[in-house]
């Protein structure tokens, strides 16, 4: 069993979602914001997890589920806004999908 | 049969009731049999009160009937409730005979109108209700409701040809200046009840009499704010633009209601407040001064109208200042007897040149008349003998005696008495001169324009029994130098103060010299505008002469002054402020919030990763919050 | 076990970094599978084996396969990559990545101010211990979440749904008319 | 238990009239009027067997009490109680709804069950409100005449209806925040002083704090209240409310919905705060004054006769608010009487105009004049109610005027005296009115059908009460006088010395120094 400090791991899920929110500011391509969300969201398990391992405690690890769940949860109903967006637009650029501007 | 006074006020309200109701479904003579039949009958149980209070003094010489509580809070209860002395039987007594005639005329005098006819005699009958509560309230609040209800029956009568806008605007006038007046009223009310406790006439001015010294400032202010309002009502000065307006109301109203009636509605509330009055000395000359001032002024702009009705207007109000110049010299009774006396010639006068304003198919221009002496010989004997108890004929004339009463009581007046009796006795000489200039003008000289009317019983017989009344009702009061009969003033003092006594050869002097000044006029006025009237039209080419002829005939400028100054300012202020200026913080509230909905919504610009970019962005400064300031 | 942690660590990290910048969405999602094969990893080391196990049949398993799922049915072919090379500008990535660095000083600053260093781990935790917590106290958590499962297949089923031709002419209409009377 | 079903037979009428708005235009209103109706015979039952001749003795301030306990947790309680005030007000607030329900019988020819809803819910909510006596249901009633009321005018408003209802919104909104909060500070402060969290108003009373927190509180409430009662720089949402609003939600606003802000001052604003009332009666005062004199001069430069006749309301308002703050047994009296009657007056010449507007379909003054030839029984009937308005004596206003200038010049001689050029400014705009509307030719040409037996009976009925109002107004005065005498004693117990005086005594009168002659 790996003794890792907490720093460091909860120092991955900050580099982790980071990269994440890079990709969910720059990309343009729908299926690439989502898959950005899907590494932050996986960040936030991270965190999670490594919290739950400095204090022992399962909490930790129950959150992950949760996460997981939501992610899950969410990505299917983001996919499947991905192809009524293609259907109606026939691109997947997210900036197309702007008429909710005031 | 004191008992029955009630009937006298609640009948002719009835009559009113009746005819705004019922009024459309009832034909040209059931309209009338309602309207002078309510009157009639009024008149009927004023006679007979009138009568049994005569004959058989009740006790204490004042009967008073309470008919329900109107108010009682907080120790403040005034009564529906009825008050009859001495004051008010003589009220009642002309307000019911006079408008019985006048309502017996109108029956005739407004049978060629359209429409109206109806609207015409309950507004009459509700005057006369109004007038009669008026002069018989027990009560400042019951005699405030009778004196506002005059004013709206004014206000509706002046206007009743609706269609012209210049009688509607001379209406409001009436309504509006007399209101002014009757503000004054209100806080004078406010005023006694907050410092004696009660509303209720006699015992307020027992308290009155009781609590506070002559001469004190609180009672220079309670006489000076009933003063206000008496002054509204009567249009004396200040507040006198509105009576010659007024004309034009149809005839019969100028007859009951500016001439006869209302108008004296200020002399009979300084009478019936006496005490007041009389506790506050510096107000009552003001009374006087007022009364002295108005009835000189008015005279001057009786002289230069063409207006016949206008002629009548301004003699009315100078004779008002004849009784106002006695209430305020303390010669009560004869402002009484006067008020009497010119009721009944005015009446007379107004009703005359109504039928003339018939018969010349509604023409007013006395310089368009003439001759018509020998066209309408009844109505001219009748007008004559109305003109000379105005003008005062010695001797034969009832108006010679009132007026001599107040002369004889200005002389004798502490302040000021001497000027206030020479005031009179120009004003007595101008009163011959304008009202024989009136009646030269129309019935002598040329045929103008052809009478056209054959008079009915209805319109004459008022005539002939005014004619007759202001003849005889002198004899009612006969001076000491002149056979000393004075049954009146005795009757009146039983409810008013007496009248200060003068030596009999004094009062003999003044008598004459009173009669060589309505004669003088008279004479002048023959001269004037029967035998030279080329002089008068010279006098008036004169550059000075037609400047005060125009200054005059305009009535003092008054008008002028109060619609440029106070009516033109407050209506040029209102319609500025039309869009209100308290709604501009409001709108300006709202549009800051415009404004930044206009700002923010660029921020909404639908896309995805701008709003993701605001997020980071946003949750930046938060942890940054979090991290580095806490 | 801390040298797999730390060589888990920068697979992870560059693994991400490529799905992050791939311009073909294919081998951008492959590389997010190293990514959380390589996450699996790191859980395994920190004590979490059904964790781990989860990752990997959920995140690298269904997930992924849903996404493939989608990039198929649009057919994302060699056009797509040249679009992505329109869209994805070198210099367009330096303001969010600046943003993203600014957010992670900010993290770094918190977890290095603590006075306390090297905290180290308390152990692994037995499947035993997360199932009786997650059905203890969590139970009502449990209930949310199979709500929000169903909420996303039912969201999912209704959106994914090809629309009748009229029906979606109607909705397109509508929106247009909003902004219209705005 | 009576007084839980007499505001709820009134909403479930509403529900019931939405209902059968579903099929007929014609069932709603049978509904609503049968349901106003019997609610009437009832009020008047209990009006005669608590306040009639026969004389019912109270044992405490309220003649009938209900109480339930509804959240016990924040000391909230359902509690309803009636007086003589309550009740003056709840008769009225039920005669104007079957004025209103009257006068849109046939004005209304959309969504018939649902604007009959939104009528009764009006009317049952205000009349929760004037029984309501814990302050968190006093607030709950307070809020809900508000939804109803902006659908009324939202729906079935005229042109520029829209602007209108959220402007009445948001002011009466904010008005109603803001007592929010100084209901909870009040309730805290309670809570902190005496350890009994309650809304409960007979607890409340007397609560002791600092002259500042009561001078905060009480003018959050007097916030809400002055904008329901339109104090003159809050006023500017009545003149568009008014003359967009239907006849039946102008009647409804100017009869109610303002005298729901006078009842307020009445019952809470002074009783609770009398200290801080007391210091702050001045600048109420001159508040009142100046929306006196204001009211009169803007309602003269109107052309629109509806907004016309909605400044009057500011103008006979202000005489409310002066009559609430001189605070003594006339004033109180005169202000109870003023509500009541300006209510009948006004609502009486909204329904006027209301019945004008469907005829010529115009409210500018301008397109009318000389309708006295075509409709002389509708000119007669606006001339009387024009010279109620102006205050004629023998009829109602007068009588509550008279007695607020009679009571304020005792507490504040300067006010009054300035009040009373209200009276010459209100004759000034009401005869304006009838003279452009109703006199001077007919240079339109309008042929005018006139009054209808539906429209002459509503006027028929509005008359007689503002005769009786001026005529016989004991009747109103002595119902209300046992409620107010409690109130006063609530505010002089805690105030160290009445400011006020008390009655005079006309044997008994001490004349002030300053006055006396030497």
């Amino acid at each position: 069993m790996a003794s890792i400090p907490m720093e460091q791991g909860l120092l991955l899920a900050g580099v982790l979602f980071a990269i994440g929110l890079t990709g969910v500011l720059v990309r343009r391509n729908i299926i690439f914001v989502l898959l950005s969300l899907e590494v932050m969201l996986n960040a936030a398990g991270l965190a999670f997890i490594v919290a739950g391992y400095r204090w022992g405690q399962p909490d930790g690890q129950v959150l992950f589920l949760f996460v997981l769940t939501m992610a899950a949860a969410e990505v299917s109903v983001g996919l499947a806004l991905v192809l009524q967006l293609h259907r109606v637009f026939k691109t997947l650029d997210v900036d197309v999908a702007s008429r909710m501007r005031g | 049969m004191l008992h029955l006074l009630f009937l006298v006020p609640i009948l002719p309200f009835c009559g009113f009731v009746v005819l705004a109701l019922f009024g459309r479904w009832f034909d040209r003579r059931q309209v009338a049999a309602i309207g002078v039949g309510s009157i009639g009958l009024s008149a009927l149980f004023a006679l007979l009160v009138g009568f049994d209070f005569v004959i058989a003094p009740p006790a204490g010489d004042h009967f008073s009937q309470s008919l329900w509580t109107w108010i009682n809070v907080g120790g403040f209860s005034p009564h529906i409730a009825f008050y009859l002395d001495s004051l008010s039987v003589i009220m009642i007594l002309v307000v019911t005979v006079v408008g019985f005639l006048i309502h017996v005329y109108s029956a005739e005098y407004m049978e060629d109108e359209p429409d109206g006819y109806a609207r015409f005699f309950a507004c009459m009958n509700l005057f006369v209700g109004s007038m009669l509560t008026l002069v018989l309230a027990d009560n400042l609040l019951l005699l405030y409701l009778g004196w506002e209800g005059v004013g709206l029956c004014s206000y509706l009568l002046i206007g009743f040809w609706y269609t012209d806008p210049a009688n509607g605007r001379a209406a409001r006038k009436a309504f509006i200046v007399t209101r002014i007046g009757d503000t004054a009223l209100l806080v004078g009310l406010l005023l006694l009840f907050t410092k004696l406790g009660t509303l209720q006439i006699q015992p307020l001015m027992q308290l009155a009499s009781e609590r506070w010294v002559v001469g004190s400032s609180i009672t220079v202010a309670a006489a000076g704010l009933l003063l206000g309002g008496a002054l509204g009502k009567s249009a004396q000065l200040p507040l006198q633009t509105w009576l010659p307006d007024a004309m034009a109301g149809p005839t019969p109203v100028s007859a009951l209601i500016h001439a006869a009636t209302m108008v004296t509605a200020g002399v009979y509330l300084i009478a019936r407040m006496n005490v007041l009055f009389t506790l506050s000395p510096v107000i009552q000359t003001t009374v006087a001064a007022v009364g002295a001032g108005t009835l000189i002024l008015a005279g001057f702009s009786a002289l230069t109208q063409r207006d016949i009705k206008r002629v009548l207007a301004y003699s009315t109000i100078s004779q008002i200042g004849y009784m106002f110049l006695a209430v305020g010299v303390g010669a009560w009774s004869a402002a009484m007897f006067h008020f009497m006396t010119h009721a009944f010639f005015k009446a007379l006068l107004f009703m005359a040149a109504g039928v003339i304003i018939l018969g010349l198919h509604h023409e007013q221009d006395m310089f368009k008349m003439g001759g018509l002496r020998k066209q309408t010989p009844l109505v001219f004997w009748t007008f004559l003998a109305g003109s000379l108890s105005l003008a005062a004929l010695p001797l034969v004339t009832a108006g010679f005696y009132s007026k001599d009463a107040i002369l004889a009581g200005a002389w004798a007046s502490d302040a000021g008495g001497r000027w206030l009796w020479a005031a009179g006795l120009g004003g007595a000489l101008l009163t011959g001169l304008y009202t024989f200039r009136m009646v030269f003008l129309t019935f002598f000289g040329q045929v103008q324009t052809p009478f056209h009317l054959k008079p009915g019983l209805r319109l004459l017989l008022p005539l002939v029994v005014l004619a007759f009344l202001s003849i005889v009702a002198g004899f009612l009061d006969l001076p000491r130098t002149l056979g000393n009969q004075p049954w009146f003033s005795d009757f009146v003092h039983t409810s008013l103060p007496e009248t200060k006594e003068i030596a009999g050869s004094v009062e003999r002097n003044l008598q004459i010299v009173a009669s060589l000044a309505s004669i003088g006029g008279i004479l002048l006025a023959y001269y004037f505008f029967l035998r030279e009237p080329g002089f008068v039209r010279r006098l008036m080419m004169t550059p000075l002469g037609a400047a005060l002829h125009r200054f005059w005939f305009v009535g003092w400028g008054f008008d002028w002054a109060y619609d440029n100054l106070i009516v033109g300012t407050y209506v040029r202020l209102a319609r500025a402020n039309r869009a209100d200026v308290f709604d501009l913080p409001m709108r300006g509230i709202a549009l800051i919030n415009q404004a930044g909905h206009i700002v923010l919504s660029r921020t909404e610009t639908g896309r995805l990763r701008w709003y993701a970019t605001s997020v980071a962005f946003g949750a930046i400064v938060a942890v940054g919050i979090v991290v580095f300031v806490t | 076990m801390n040298a797999v942690y730390y060589i888990s660590s920068v697979v992870a990290v560059v693994a991400t970094v490529a799905a992050v910048t791939g311009l073909n969405a294919v081998h951008s999602l492959l590389y997010l599978i190293v990514s959380f094969l390589a996450v699996a990893l790191i859980f395994f080391t920190l004590g979490a084996p059904v964790i781990a196990a989860l990752e990997v049949i959920i995140y690298a398993g269904a997930i992924i396969v849903l996404f493939i799922f989608v990039v198929m049915i649009l057919n994302l072919g060699d056009v797509a990559v040249e679009q992505e090379k329109r869209w994805t500008v070198g210099k367009m990535w330096v303001g969010p990545a600046l943003l993203a660095l600014v957010l992670m000083a900010e993290l770094v600053y918190v977890l290095f101010q603590q006075t306390v260093h090297h905290l180290p781990g308390a152990g692994p935790i037995q499947p035993q211990d997360l199932g009786a917590t997650l059905f203890g106290p969590y139970m009502l958590g449990v209930e949310l979440a199979s709500m929000v499962l169903l909420a996303g297949l039912v969201g999912a089923y209704h959106l994914g749904r090809r629309r009748q031709p009229d029906e979606t002419a109607q909705e397109r209409q509508e929106p247009v008319d909003a902004g219209a009377r705005r | 238990m009576i007084l839980t079903w007499l505001i709820a037979e009134i909403f479930a009428g509403g529900i019931l009239a939405w209902i059968a708005g579903r099929w007929s235009r014609f069932w709603p209103r049978v509904i609503s009027l049968v349901t106003l109706s019997v609610h009437m015979v009832i009020l008047i039952v209990l009006w005669v067997r608590y306040f009639g001749p026969v004389g019912y003795v109270a044992k405490g301030p309220w003649v009938i009490e209900v109480s339930y306990s509804w959240i016990p947790q924040l000391g909230i309680s359902y509690h309803l109680s009636m007086d003589g005030l309550s009740m003056l007000l709840i008769v009225l607030t039920n005669f104007l709804g079957i004025m209103a329900v009257a006068c849109s019988w046939n004005a209304i020819q959309e969504r018939v069950g649902f604007f009959h809803f939104n009528l009764l819910w009006i009317v049952a909510s205000i009349m929760g409100v004037f029984l309501a006596t814990d302050l968190f249901l006093f607030y709950f009633f307070w809020e809900m005449m508000l939804v109803p009321l902006y659908f009324l005018i939202g729906f079935w408003g005229y042109e520029n209806r829209t602007y209108a209802s959220i402007k009445f919104f948001i002011f009466t909104q904010a008005g109603g925040l803001l007592m929010l909060l100084a209901i909870l500070g009040l309730y805290f402060v309670h809570g902190r002083a005496t350890g009994v969290y309650t809304f409960d108003y007979n607890e409340l009373l007397g609560t002791p704090m600092s002259e500042s927190t009561a001078r905060w509180l009480m003018l959050g409430f007097f916030a809400a209240f002055a904008v329901k009662l339109q104090v003159v720089p809050l006023h500017t949402w009545l003149p568009d409310a008014h003359t967009q609003a239907p006849t039946a939600g102008s009647v409804d606003l100017a009869g109610l919905v303002l005298k729901v802000g006078a009842y307020g001052m009445i019952r809470f604003l002074v009783p609770l705060f009398p200290e801080a009332a007391l210091d702050f009666s001045d600048v109420a005062m001159g508040l009142a004054v100046a929306g006196i004199l204001y009211g009169a001069v803007m309602a003269f430069a109107q052309t629109d006769i509806k907004r016309l006749v909605a400044y009057t309301s500011i103008s006979h308002m202000g005489f409310v608010l002066l009559g609430i703050f001189a605070w003594n047994e006339l004033a109180l009296e005169g202000a109870v009487m003023i509500m009541l009657a300006h209510a009948i007056t006004t609502g009486a010449l909204f329904i006027l105009v209301g019945d004008l507007n469907d005829r010529i379909h115009t409210r500018d003054m301008g397109r009318m004049g000389g309708l006295w030839q075509t409709a002389p029984r509708m000119g007669g009937v606006a001339l009387f109610f024009a010279v109620a308005s102006l205050g004629l004596p023998g009829l109602g206003n007068f009588v509550g005027e008279f007695l607020v200038v009679l009571g304020t010049y005792q507490a504040n001689t300067t006010m009054a005296v300035v009040a009373t050029l209200g009276l010459i400014l209100s004759v000034v705009y009401s005869l304006w009115m009838i003279q452009v509307a109703f006199l001077g030719p007919n240079h339109v040409g309008w042929k005018l059908p006139d009054m209808n037996l539906r429209e002459g009976a509503i006027m028929a009925t509005m008359i007689a009460v503002v005769l009786w109002f001026g005529l016989y107004p004991q009747s109103i005065l002595a119902t209300a006088r046992q409620s107010i005498t409690n109130l006063q004693q609530i505010v002089a117990t805690t105030r160290p010395e009445e400011k006020t005086q008390a009655p005079v005594d006309p044997l008994n009168v001490v004349l002030p120094e300053e006055w006396e002659a030497p």
